[in-house]
């Protein structure tokens, strides 16, 4: 266990590594002056260019500039924003709360949810499993933009019911001014998690081992709990896994059309404005993020799979 | 310079650190039939497959009619004598037809591969071919879907037969199927080998079957030969306490289950005490042409 | 929008023309893609008016018999600029599926048919590209290239490649052991016309569901691009780009402008979904 | 007249819904007495597996039933889903053909010895208790470490007595074996069939036991039921069947099966079996059968008794004469 | 005062003031529609930095509502010869911090402008300036290097900005951890980062008639136009400079409070900034403007909220001349649509059928409209004009980098004077102006705006402005579209703030108390 933790660990290591240099080297080869980017478009001065070159060691080779960069971010230092003019990981630090809120919550959307209606959809066919299917297609089927722009008309301008704007201070306030944003970032993936959900289950209702246990005289809600739902945990751990990794970039839609200020709108306006330092910080924390969430989602499984487990096998 | 059409020496073949086949010998004759039995796991279906090329055997040495056909083909013209000499059917008769490909097709690929026959004469030979195996014009243009296990299991041998092998190997080439059926496919066979002389390697766990199937018998336990011999012998008088057993638990009248744990939950001990011999000398009485099972076995 | 659910060989979601309307419901599907198809192709045809052309009288007037879907804040006639838009939706995913689609089949298959060396370098490329989200890897292009179609729809042809790769490479691998691809090696043919000739058409038309069902996905990722002022630019009538012009129009409780591409999408992606799931159905069907 | 421990009468299992409406049994009648082993043999979709789950209750999705199935005296089929319950804890008792897929590999051996029990309110202590016991019964060693392991950490044969362990655990008067031993090898195979046998012996249990080997069959059974195409075809001894055997294709079986004490070779009975539904009218075998006269094709045979033996086959009485 | 109907919009109405504030309150909450960047002055160059540096840190002058120039942390401002201004320094003058205003930190804040390392982004302000001296304890000379009246007015904006010599100093000056520490009627509290600033009423502001009556101010980003009207509608926060045009339509009818619309000095013009290719035949640029349909595009891009303009400079950033400027501007031709004439003109020239590339962005909805009318209008009269979509960052660079701008012809702009000097637009049409972007050159022009610039007389000036803008026009170097009004809505409980577009310069929250 300890061993396959390691492995794992130094693969990740690797992985960081190589994509933190093709991070790094991909915004190199922008077109154009990096300086004239790091002015902001604004009238420069040849001697301001030139300072500016300076202070941001644009005059190295590339990889002397990359082995400052990563040496950096390994003590946590991102590197200074051009347009904020700030420590990057103060800038991302700042707007992470909000970014790691929203995930969380619709996380717990889609899981729940996914659960919920996937579980219905599984154990009453006909009408409810129609509706439900229905329901997943289409919200599968809508980008989180699209149902943002729903949910802003319907709910904040039509009906009043939820703010307009803000990420809320303290728990409820939070809940509040989050639930807009986390229903339109979960849409899609609640459709997903329950289509996985709904499969899974009715592939392990059709196992052999299900019948068994109804001719065993197993009540049908233990039946259901303990050898459907719970075989049924490998799938929806992995698609869910994948999906709240993938939330990290897709919040960067959701906070764009909420005007929520969070790690992805973070990233959308820099890369507008080519602030270069804050998009390689962003993007290096999302395949953090991505991978860690693999990780984690590897060593759930052995936990729901007796036959993952890497520590012993062998047959008696 | 030899009689056998298949020569096996000394086969190994272990995947990780488990040994799956170690020190395989035997050797058939031109149009003989050997039978290669064993229980689950015993390492069958591995020998086969290094004889046909399938898996590369970590040492020893495959002969057919004399050529070496050790390890895995490499240019085509190898592979392709290699396919000439040997053909395989297998177990599964419902995987072993691409699902895309009508029986007719299947039947004149081979033919269009090894030999330069015009379009007639290939429908001609393929038309041979299906008939021989009791296929008419309404399967030929079936696609496999279409078609019964028995059916299916009919095509592959006229596409293992299309090549003119010298040897056919068998590998549980109707465990799949209903009794019924594989009676009439065990007729087939044995019709076959009547009329072409091709040889049969058949790979089996059923011992009944043996009997009616195989001139000599191969008994393999946990990789390795235990005994070896002309199948009327070995089943009179079964040497090997692996075989004895293998040969007692075989459903019939007078049948005793209770018995038969009992022996094997002894020879299991036995083994454990003496894990490197898993056959006693004295029960290898017949080793064809080579000593070196004999051999591997008394260490 | 990157966790692109993937096909598994026996078990697949639902395809909802089982459960609702059956063939119906795919025939509806496949007709409707083809009428979008159709309405890209001759745009200049159907649209009844330019989807550029400026009627500032008409700004943000609702539906009308003149503006049927209505006009847009500069009064350009949406439904014009959906069926223009249909245009670049198309193309776009189009080109993805394609790209991914080849490339994934490509490594996916030649990782599991090698195995060894060559299919653990693959393999760890493939979950390289695993680990930046299709959508992290456009918005890194557009970073870096700028604006526009092109680059993100590199970034997603590479980022989609690993998902029809691991596919490919899962039913490749599980093809390659059963028994009548062996029995072609055993018949003597070499190891490129089996992949080529039997192999490839048997993984076939799994792959082509998980890329119809992909192309949905690209599309609800470059709308998405476009959504957020990194794909399609303006003025060009783009699904994606007119929720984005849209989007303030709103205000003005004018919702045709934004909200008929929005339904657009909804539609043209579940259509996909629903053929490609269907294809997937199918095929474990016959397997079974 | 004392009830029979297992009577079905007469029992018909048909597909109605939509496109797959299809029969599956037709008329099947058979019965099992207290402390007798039955067997039920024939070739695939033969309806064995129906015949037998359709004993607990278990109809394939969708399907119904007509006919009579009792349990000593209590019919099965119109009872209600917690009396049905109660018979699969306490009553009756299954075994699966492949125990690898029968018992959940996400959960522990003691689990699934102990569910039935806990099912039945017996407390957690007791039922681990119980089912140390009973692994000890069918010979596993080190019971009660073996409950705390996973299926995956046994291999089949062991899993197969687990598998018995836990159908023994209610104490049912009736168990059914559909293919216990199908999936292993001939001598794991022998030991399995010896523990089953003892303790069937041992608790006076009924019990049906499905096979496609008449070998096995005649080996373990009192008496042997042959199903063809959904439907009865022979019922006999043991004894009998091989000896005697009325129906042609119990003949034609036979000659197929290969024997090890025999020269006979197999010989192949013509064409291939079929289904129920896709039966033609008259004798489901007609189309393979030796003896058949164009009257087979068109009157559906009846049981009839002969000689101690129920056959079904129009022109058994002249075949007899043969 | 002055009013516009906008196309078959209801007509809107200037407010020069709201009602003074009737006593203090002690939270607001201010909507600005994008996060600043930075609170240092010298990056302070659009409207949401300024809108919250206006109330903290102060200038040498004072831009006042009415917008007229006065003195500001400068007691007075000095002009002995034309190429030297003397600024005495306003004793007694506390920064937040609690130190004392002097004049080294007068010429420490604008030296610093002139530094390459900060890159100020008003560096062109000192573009005249010889040298920055300290002359007593409380007087800074600034040495011309020509006459520059437009310096003295520029200082009113951030260019004459005084922050403490020893906060400058420190590393992360403006950012969200260090903040300012000016002389404003507010101090830097808090900035939580992506959500709001937060100021304190400032109780030693020396300036008693300007007290603050809002204890503490918080300044919140909303991005997203729909979820700033919501939340102005909602209540959620009080007021907001710049509104979305989208929203007026609701802004208006809200039952909480009032949209006002104040003086501004924005014009909206297309800038032909290739005068060398199509557009360099005044006849095709005269055409063009003919062709368009201001109220049209004024309907459909300002919510109708404008007047249709007649000259390229704002008629609103005449401050220094309010009422010869209504003079000036009456005297300019009238702009009335025609296509036929236009279509007419483009022939004359030979233009029909050449090209026009416009560039349009997302940056804002004004612009794709923009660009989408004239395009139509374009069309109609024979020319075929190109939309080139160019991404929000490079829509920037299209004022800031010459190459940027290349391959296009026709650019929309917003633009806004910080002083209330019409010279300071009509100045960048000076041959080799760094924002005269088609390169426009005419020696009469050129000797009008340095003559202007050496005029102390603001009448005197004035008139030669007047000139200038009689040229702009004639020649169509920008081809002006229209005048929006600064917009402001403010909730009923409160009053007192200014509406004009100098709130981006005077502390306007010091004026902001409760309406009852
Ligand atoms: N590709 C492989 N990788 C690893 N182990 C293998 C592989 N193929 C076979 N083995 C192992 O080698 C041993 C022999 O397998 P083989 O398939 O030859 O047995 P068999 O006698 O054919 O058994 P069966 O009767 O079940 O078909 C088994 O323990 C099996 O698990
Ligand atoms: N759940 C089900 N749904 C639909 N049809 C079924 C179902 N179960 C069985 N059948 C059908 O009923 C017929 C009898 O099946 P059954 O499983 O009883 O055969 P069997 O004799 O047990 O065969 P085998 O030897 O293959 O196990 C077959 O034609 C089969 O297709
Ligand atoms: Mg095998
Ligand atoms: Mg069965």
């Amino acid at each position: 266990m300890a061993g396959f933790l390691l492995r794992r660990i130094a693969g990740i290591a690797v992985t960081l590594l190589i994509t933190s240099f093709l991070i790094f080297g991909s915004v190199h080869l922008a077109p154009g002056d990096p300086a004239t980017f790091l002015m902001g478009g604004r009238s420069a001065s040849p001697a301001a260019l030139a300072a500016i070159r300076e202070q941001y060691h644009l005059n190295d080779p590339f990889l002397v500039q990359y082995t400052k960069w990563i040496g950096g971010v390994v003590t946590g230092d991102f590197g200074k924003s051009a347009t904020f003019r700030q420590d990057v990981g103060g800038l991302i630090a700042a707007r992470l709360p909000t970014t790691l809120w929203l995930i969380g919550y619709a996380g717990l959307l889609i899981l729940v949810g996914g659960l919920v209606f996937g579980t219905l959809a599984a154990l009453r066919r006909g009408v409810v499993d129609r509706a439900v299917l229905v329901g997943t297609g289409i919200a599968t089927a809508t980008p989180s933009f699209v149902a943002a722009i729903g949910l802003i008309s319907l709910f904040s301008v039509q009906l009043g019911w939820f703010p307009a704007f803000g990420n809320g201070t303290g728990f409820g306030d939070r809940l509040y001014h989050l639930t807009l944003p986390a229903a339109a970032l979960a849409l899609t993936f609640v459709g997903l998690v329950a289509r996985v959900t709904r499969t899974s289950m009715l592939e392990e209702l059709r196992r052999e081992h299900v019948e068994v246990a109804r001719s065993r005289g197993v009540p049908g809600s233990d039946v259901v709990r303990r050898h459907v739902l719970r075989n049924a945990l490998g799938p929806i751990t992995t698609v869910t896994g994948t999906v709240v990794a993938g939330l990290l970039v897709a919040t960067s839609i959701v906070e764009t059309a909420f005007g929520l200020s969070g790690v992805g709108q973070l990233l959308v306006s820099s890369v507008t404005v080519k602030d270069f330092p804050v998009v390689q910080a962003i993007s290096l924390l999302v395949v953090l993020a991505f991978v860690t969430v693999n990780l984690i989602v590897d060593l759930v499984h052995p936990l729901i799979d007796p036959r993952l487990s890497h520590a012993k096998g062998g047959r008696a | 310079m030899t009689e056998y059409a298949l020569e096996v020496e000394n086969l190994r073949k272990t995947f990780g650190d488990h040994v799956a086949v170690d020190g395989v010998s035997f050797s058939l004759k031109p149009g003989g039939s050997l039978a290669i039995v064993g229980e689950s796991g015993s390492g069958k279906t591995t020998t086969a497959r290094m004889i046909v090329g399938l898996e590369r055997p970590d040492s020893g040495r495959i002969s057919v009619t004399g050529r070496d056909r050790s390890g895995v083909a490499r240019g085509r013209a190898t592979r392709l004598a290699r396919a000439r000499e040997l053909q395989m059917v297998f177990q599964d008769p419902y995987l072993s037809l691409d699902p895309r490909v009508s029986v007719a097709q299947c039947v004149e690929e081979p033919l269009r591969l090894h030999f330069g026959m015009s379009p007639q004469e290939r429908r001609t030979r393929r038309d041979e071919l299906l008939e021989r195996v009791g296929l008419g014009e309404r399967e030929a243009d079936a696609l496999p879907r279409r078609l019964s296990g028995g059916q299916r299991q009919r095509v592959a041998i006229a596409r293992a037969l299309a090549t003119e092998p010298k040897v056919l190997i068998l590998d549980e080439a109707t465990a799949a199927l209903d009794v019924s059926i594989q009676a009439q496919i065990l007729d087939l066979l044995a019709e076959i080998r009547r009329d072409t002389g091709v040889g049969y390697l058949f790979v089996t766990h059923n011992l009944a079957l043996v009997r009616h199937i195989a001139d000599d018998i191969l008994v393999l336990y946990q990789g390795r030969v235990v005994e070896t011999g002309p199948t009327r012998d070995v089943l009179a008088v079964p040497e090997h306490p692996y075989t004895r057993l293998l040969l007692h638990s075989v459903p019939r009248p007078g049948w005793d289950p209770a018995q038969i744990a009992a022996d094997r939950r002894a020879l299991a001990a036995a083994l454990k005490e003496t894990p490197a011999a898993p056959a006693s000398p004295e029960s290898l009485r017949h080793v064809p042409d080579t000593n070196s099972t004999e051999r591997s076995a008394a260490q | 929008m990157t966790a692109v659910p993937t096909i598994h060989r026996r078990r697949f979601f639902a395809p909802l023309s089982r459960v609702v309307g059956g063939d119906k419901l795919v025939t509806a599907a496949l007709a409707l893609l083809a009428l979008l198809i159709v309405a890209a192709a001759f745009a200049p045809l159907i649209a009844p008016h330019d989807p550029d052309a400026v009627d500032l009288s008409a700004t943000l007037s609702g539906s009308t018999p003149e503006h049927l879907l209505g006009a847009d804040q500069s009064g350009r006639d949406v439904l014009s600029r959906l069926i223009f838009g249909a245009r670049t939706g198309l193309l776009g995913p189009l080109i993805v599926v394609i790209v991914s689609t080849v490339l994934g089949m490509l490594i996916g298959v030649t990782a599991a048919w090698h195995g060894g060396v060559v299919d653990s370098v693959l393999s760890r490329a493939m979950e390289l590209i695993f680990s930046f989200p299709a959508l992290l890897l456009a918005i890194i292009l557009v970073a870096v290239f700028g604006v526009g179609l092109t680059a993100p729809v590199i970034a997603m042809s590479v980022a989609y490649a690993p998902y029809v790769g691991r596919l490919a490479r899962s039913v490749a691998l599980q093809e390659k052991t059963r028994p009548y691809i062996q029995a072609y090696r055993v018949q003597g043919w070499s190891g490129w016309v089996i992949c080529v000739k039997h192999l490839l058409p048997n993984i076939a038309p799994l792959v082509l569901a998980q890329s119809a069902i992909n192309f949905g996905y690209a599309l609800m990722d470059l709308a998405a691009l476009s959504f957020l002022g990194f794909g399609v630019q303006p003025p060009t009538a783009d699904w994606g780009a007119m929720i984005n012009e849209g989007a303030p129009s709103l205000l003005q409780g004018a919702m045709l402008p934004a909200l008929a591409p929005g339904v657009a999408i909804v539609i043209t992606v579940v259509a996909f979904s629903i053929v490609g799931e269907s294809i997937a159905d199918r095929v474990a069907r016959r397997e079974q | 007249m004392t009830t029979r421990l297992l009577e079905i009468e007469n029992l018909n299992v048909r597909l109605p819904a939509g496109k797959a409406a299809r029969p599956i049994l037709d008329g099947v009648s058979l019965h099992v007495e207290r402390g007798e082993a039955v067997g039920l043999v024939g070739e695939s979709g033969s309806g064995k597996s129906v015949t037998c789950r359709a004993a607990l209750g278990l109809l394939p999705e969708g399907a119904t039933a007509t006919g009579a199935l009792r349990l000593d005296g209590a019919d099965i089929l119109t009872m209600s889903p917690a009396r049905l319950r109660e018979l699969r804890r306490r009553d009756v008792s299954m075994i699966f053909q492949d125990p690898r897929a029968s018992i959940n590999p996400m959960r522990r051996i003691g689990d699934f010895v102990t569910e039935g029990m806990r099912a039945g309110g017996v407390p957690q202590k007791d039922a681990l208790k119980r089912a140390e016991e009973l692994l000890e019964s069918v010979g596993i060693r080190a019971p009660r470490a073996a409950l705390r392991r996973y299926p995956h950490e046994f291999s089949g044969g062991m899993l197969q007595r687990v598998m018995i362990a836990g159908a023994l655990a209610g104490g049912p008067r009736l168990l059914l074996a559909d293919e216990p031993t199908t999936a292993l090898d001939v001598t794991t195979q022998a030991e399995v069939i010896s523990i089953l046998t003892r303790l069937q012996a041992e608790r006076d249990m009924g019990m049906l036991f499905v096979t496609h080997d008449l070998e096995l069959a005649a080996a373990i059974c009192d008496r042997i039921y042959v199903m063809y195409a959904g439907r009865i075809v022979e019922a006999q001894s043991a004894e009998g069947l091989f000896s005697r055997p009325r129906h042609p294709y119990t003949s034609g079986l036979l000659a197929a099966t290969p024997r090890l004490e025999s020269d006979e070779p197999p010989h192949g009975v013509p064409g291939r079996p079929v289904s129920l539904a896709e039966s033609p009218a008259g004798c489901a075998f007609a189309a393979r059968c030796a003896h058949v006269r164009p009257g087979c094709t068109q009157e559906e045979p009846v049981q009839r008794e002969i000689d101690g033996a129920q056959v079904a086959c129009l022109r058994v009485e002249e075949l007899i004469h043969d | 005062s002055p009013s516009g109907k906008g196309g078959d919009s209801a007509a809107f109405e200037i407010t020069k003031d709201t009602p003074p504030a009737k006593g203090a309150v002690d939270t607001v909450t201010w909507s600005l529609y994008a996060e600043p960047q930075s609170l240092d002055y010298a990056y302070a160059f659009d409207y949401h930095p300024n809108t919250v540096l206006a109330n903290v840190c102060e200038q040498l002058m004072r831009v006042t509502p009415d917008l007229k120039v006065e003195p500001g942390l400068a007691a007075a401002a000095a002009n002995p010869d034309p190429k030297r201004w003397v600024y005495t320094i306003r004793d007694g003058v506390k920064f937040h911090d609690g130190s004392t205003l002097t004049a080294d930190d007068v010429v420490a804040s604008m030296r610093r402008h002139m530094d390459p390392k900060v890159g100020s982004y008003w560096v062109s302000a000192y573009q005249n300036v010889d040298k920055i001296e300290k002359t007593g304890p409380m007087e800074v000379t600034v040495h011309l290097k020509r006459p520059d009246q437009l310096f003295n007015e520029e200082m009113g904006t951030s260019a004459g900005t005084i922050e403490s010599a020893a906060s400058l100093a420190k590393e992360g000056y403006g950012t969200p951890d260090v903040g300012v520490n000016c002389t404003g009627p507010f101090s830097f509290e808090s900035w939580q980062k992506g959500q709001s600033i937060n100021f304190k009423k400032f109780a030693d502001y020396w300036d008693k008639a300007l007290a603050p009556k809002v204890s503490t101010l918080t300044m919140v980003f909303i991005p997203d136009p729909a979820a700033r009207v919501n939340a102005l509608l909602a209540g959620e926060v009080d007021g907001g400079y710049l509104l979305p045009p989208p929203g007026f339509p609701k802004l208006r009818t809200a039952t909480n409070g009032t949209l006002y619309f104040g003086p501004n000095t924005t014009a909206v013009n297309l800038i032909p900034t290739n005068l060398k290719g199509t557009l360099g035949d005044l006849k095709v640029r005269k055409a063009l403007s003919m062709a368009l349909d201001r109220d049209g595009i004024i309907k459909a891009a300002a919510g109708g909220a404008a007047t249709p303009a007649k000259a390229p400079g704002a008629t609103g950033a005449w401050g220094i001349a309010p009422d010869a400027a209504k003079e000036y501007y009456a005297k300019l031709p009238a702009l009335t649509r025609d296509v036929a004439g236009a279509k007419k003109l483009v022939e004359e020239a030979g233009a029909t059928g050449k090209k026009i590339v416009i560039a349009t962005s997302t940056l804002s909805p004004e612009i794709g409209v923009i660009a989408n009318a004239v395009q139509s209008a374009g069309q109609a009269i024979g020319l075929k004009v190109e939309l080139k979509a160019v991404a929000p960052e490079a829509y920037t660079a299209l004022f800031s980098d010459p190459k940027a701008r290349e391959g296009i012809d026709l650019v929309m702009t917003i633009w806004y004077d910080s002083t209330p000097d019409p010279l300071e637009f009509y100045g960048i049409l000076r041959t080799g102006d760094f924002s005269n972007y088609g390169g426009y050159s005419n020696p009469e022009y050129d000797a009008l705006v340095d003559e202007a610039n050496a005029q102390a007389d603001p009448a005197a000036r004035a008139a030669t402005i007047a000139k200038l803008q009689e040229i702009a026009v004639r020649d169509v170097v920008w081809i002006p579209l229209y005048e929006p009004p600064h917009s402001m809505f403010l909730n009923k409980r409160l009053t007192g703030a200014p509406t004009s577009i100098s709130q981006l310069v005077y502390p306007w929250a010091a004026r902001l108390g409760s309406a009852g």
